[in-house]
């Protein structure tokens, strides 16, 4: 009883990471500038990456590979956000631009957003 | 399910890696590797519960580790006076 | 692709992918050093080179169709080749018929290590590690000789202002860095000390524990990591990896046995190839790190120096 | 079965771009990064060949009897952090170059020499 609960729930986490993931990456192709992009990645990366790691560490019954996923869990809750923080803030300082709400150059990405 | 995550992640390392190609500035092409570390800590811990022997993820802690120096690293270099230069020469 | 910085983020996501190709592959140590160096160190190299060496590439090659046709033949010629190889996976292919079975039966009774690997690495094939070793001393060296800056105080401190101004506003950074590096080392040496167990060991050690300190320079500038870290203890230290290396085989020789038979070292042979491991893989670690640190340092210095010579001349 | 070969033909693949990015492009740093494309296909080679059905990662441990060849295994990892050594040298070697002649193109090197003799 309690592994086909088990089971099921760790399936269910894996399930919605791996939608994250792919909204994840829709986003990172799809999305017009720089900035958005960025938001695609960096809101769904942590929950999506946490999801997986908590669907994984519901199927195993070793300790110590608990112990290893929950420290990649904490390694990604730390790294991730920094990253996209000091990517957006390095980013801003070089002078990149958002494109949304803007009239200028007439890029191939600009046109599917008018 | 975990063969369908695998897949799922799979195919967004292919996402991250079209935008790697294509992405029009520096920083896009910063994201997208990122994104793809993230991807790959995640692809290698699944790869391991696939492959029946989950002890080896040692692997993932460095990748996660690897990719926020490389990340940083880039960023860091890539403030450098020889990069200004060229993104200023673009834009005019 | 003319951009050299868009061709070098491709590199490091094709590292990245072929240490995930490791993996499914089953050789996690190989993946274990792929990640570790090809994502990280290679990567960030090559980007500090190419800050020195300018962003853009001529667009003029020399005579393509010439190159390609090179290409397709030779390209073809090996495709015929492979015609004769044994097949994808298959056992019976001659690569496992010879001293494998011997690894993989018996390195349990004649060393005690469960990771073949790490055994092979260090006991079996320990010469050839050795020059392994050598090879990457004499790499650093020769990176020593051709980049290293020698500097004047004065130069020394306006270097320094440069950098304090530059890392001021990295505040969230720092932190997270700070919080992170002690872990990262930790990490290391358990991976150093793990290796007889699991994948890890002396290279891949070596090299994350100079990815930590990469990462320190890298966020607090060099003037403070050259506070930090000596430069000389550094050059010494890559040094002591390979004596401490070459020692435990000259040891072994002593005792009666034959260069890297630790079987000597101790009075059991298990433990002494036990010791012999430990003590051949802290000096490969030395080695690495200060080898890794000894290139970074001297790349990153040469940035300065071409840095601060421009913005002389401008 | 001739497409049990697969992993070889990537593998040529690969060496192959790395060849001729080596012999196209007159970028010494371009050229430095097909040299490690063309490292990287070896290790490939080795790694693939290593690769046993039905084995798994040469770690010993019990209730498992077909392990990978662990031999590929030792010479590809010592060979990654050779590479990585010997790839720094050919940097800082490319560097000095831009420093001695102000470029990294082959042919404004050669034109410098043909200069000064």
């Amino acid at each position: 009883m309690m592994d086909i609960f088990l089971n099921i729930t760790s399936s269910l986490f894996l399930l919605i990471g791996s939608f994250l993931c792919l909204s994840g990456g829709i986003g990172i192709l799809r999305f017009p500038d720089f900035f958005t992009r960025m938001h695609a990645v960096g809101v769904s990366d942590t929950l999506a990456s946490a999801m997986i790691l908590i669907g994984l560490m519901l199927q195993v019954p070793d300790a110590i590979v608990i112990v290893k996923l929950v420290i990649i869990l904490l390694m990604t809750l730390l790294i991730s956000p920094t990253a996209s923080h000091a990517l957006a803030k390095a980013a801003i300082h070089n002078g990149i631009t958002h494109k949304i709400g803007k009239t200028g150059e007439s890029d191939k990405e600009l046109s599917s957003n008018p | 399910m975990l063969i369908a995550a695998t897949i799922a992640i799979l195919v967004v390392m292919i996402m991250a890696i079209t935008r790697a190609i294509i992405g029009p500035t520096l920083y896009d092409r910063i994201l997208a590797v990122n994104m793809f570390g993230t991807k790959t800590v995640l692809l290698i811990s699944l790869l391991g519960f696939v492959m029946g022997r989950p002890e080896f993820l040692d692997i993932a802690i460095v990748y996660a580790l690897i990719n926020f120096i490389g990340v940083i690293g880039v960023l860091r270099y890539s403030d450098s006076a020889v990069f200004k230069d060229d993104s200023k020469q673009k834009e005019l | 692709m003319k951009d050299l910085f868009a061709v070098i983020m491709l590199t490091g996501i094709y590292s990245l992918l072929s240490a995930s190709f490791f993996v499914a592959m089953d050789a996690v140590d190989v993946a274990f050093t792929e990640a570790a160096v090809g994502a990280g160190v290679s990567t960030l190299l090559m980007l500090v080179a190419i800050t020195i060496t300018g962003r853009s590439e001529n667009p003029a090659r020399h005579k393509p169709f010439l190159a390609l046709a090179v290409v397709i033949v030779t390209g073809s010629l090996l495709i015929y080749g492979t015609l004769d190889m044994p097949h994808f996976g298959s056992s019976l292919a001659p690569i496992h018929q010879h001293v494998t079975p011997r690894y993989i039966n018996d390195s349990m009774q004649e060393i005690g290590v469960p990771n073949i690997v790490t055994s092979v690495l260090a006991s079996y094939r320990a010469f050839d590690t050795f020059g392994e070793v050598v090879v990457i001393f004499t790499a650093g060296i020769g990176v020593l000789a051709l980049l290293m800056v020698v500097r004047r105080p004065e130069d020394i401190e306006k270097i320094n202002f440069l950098n304090e101004s530059m890392h001021e506003k990295h505040l969230i950074l720092r932190i997270v860095t700070k919080t992170l590096i002690p872990f990262i080392m930790l990490f290391a040496l358990y991976v150093q000390f793990h290796g007889d167990f699991g994948p890890g060991g002396g290279f891949q050690a070596g090299v994350i524990f100079a990815a930590a300190i990469f990462l320190y320079t890298m966020v607090f500038g060099m003037a403070t990591a050259r506070r930090v870290i000596n430069q000389s203890f550094i050059r010494i230290l890559a040094a002591v990896g390979v004596l401490l290396y070459g020692s435990v085989g000259v040891v072994s020789m002593l005792n009666g046995k034959e260069f890297f038979d630790y079987s000597a070292l101790a009075s059991d042979p298990v433990a002494g190839q036990h010791l012999g491991i430990l003590l051949i893989e802290l000096g490969v670690g030395c080695t690495v790190t200060a080898v890794m640190v000894i290139i970074f340092f001297n790349f990153a210095d040469r940035k300065e120096k071409s840095q601060h010579n421009e913005n002389k001349g401008s | 079965m001739i497409l049990g070969l697969y992993n070889y033909w990537i593998v040529i693949i690969l060496m192959m771009i790395g060849f001729y990015i080596v012999i196209a492009h007159g970028n010494l740093i371009k050229k430095i990064v097909g040299l490690t494309i063309f490292q990287t296909s070896v290790f490939i080679f080795y790694i693939s060949m290593a690769k046993v059905d039905e084995g798994t990662a040469p770690i010993l441990a019990e209730g498992i009897n077909q392990y990978s060849n662990p031999l590929p295994h030792v010479l590809i990892l010592t060979a990654i952090v050779v590479g990585i050594a010997t790839t720094a040298l050919a940097l800082a070697l490319a560097v000095r170059i831009k420093e001695a002649y102000g470029s990294i193109e082959e042919k404004d090197i050669q034109e410098k020499d043909n200069l000064d003799c």
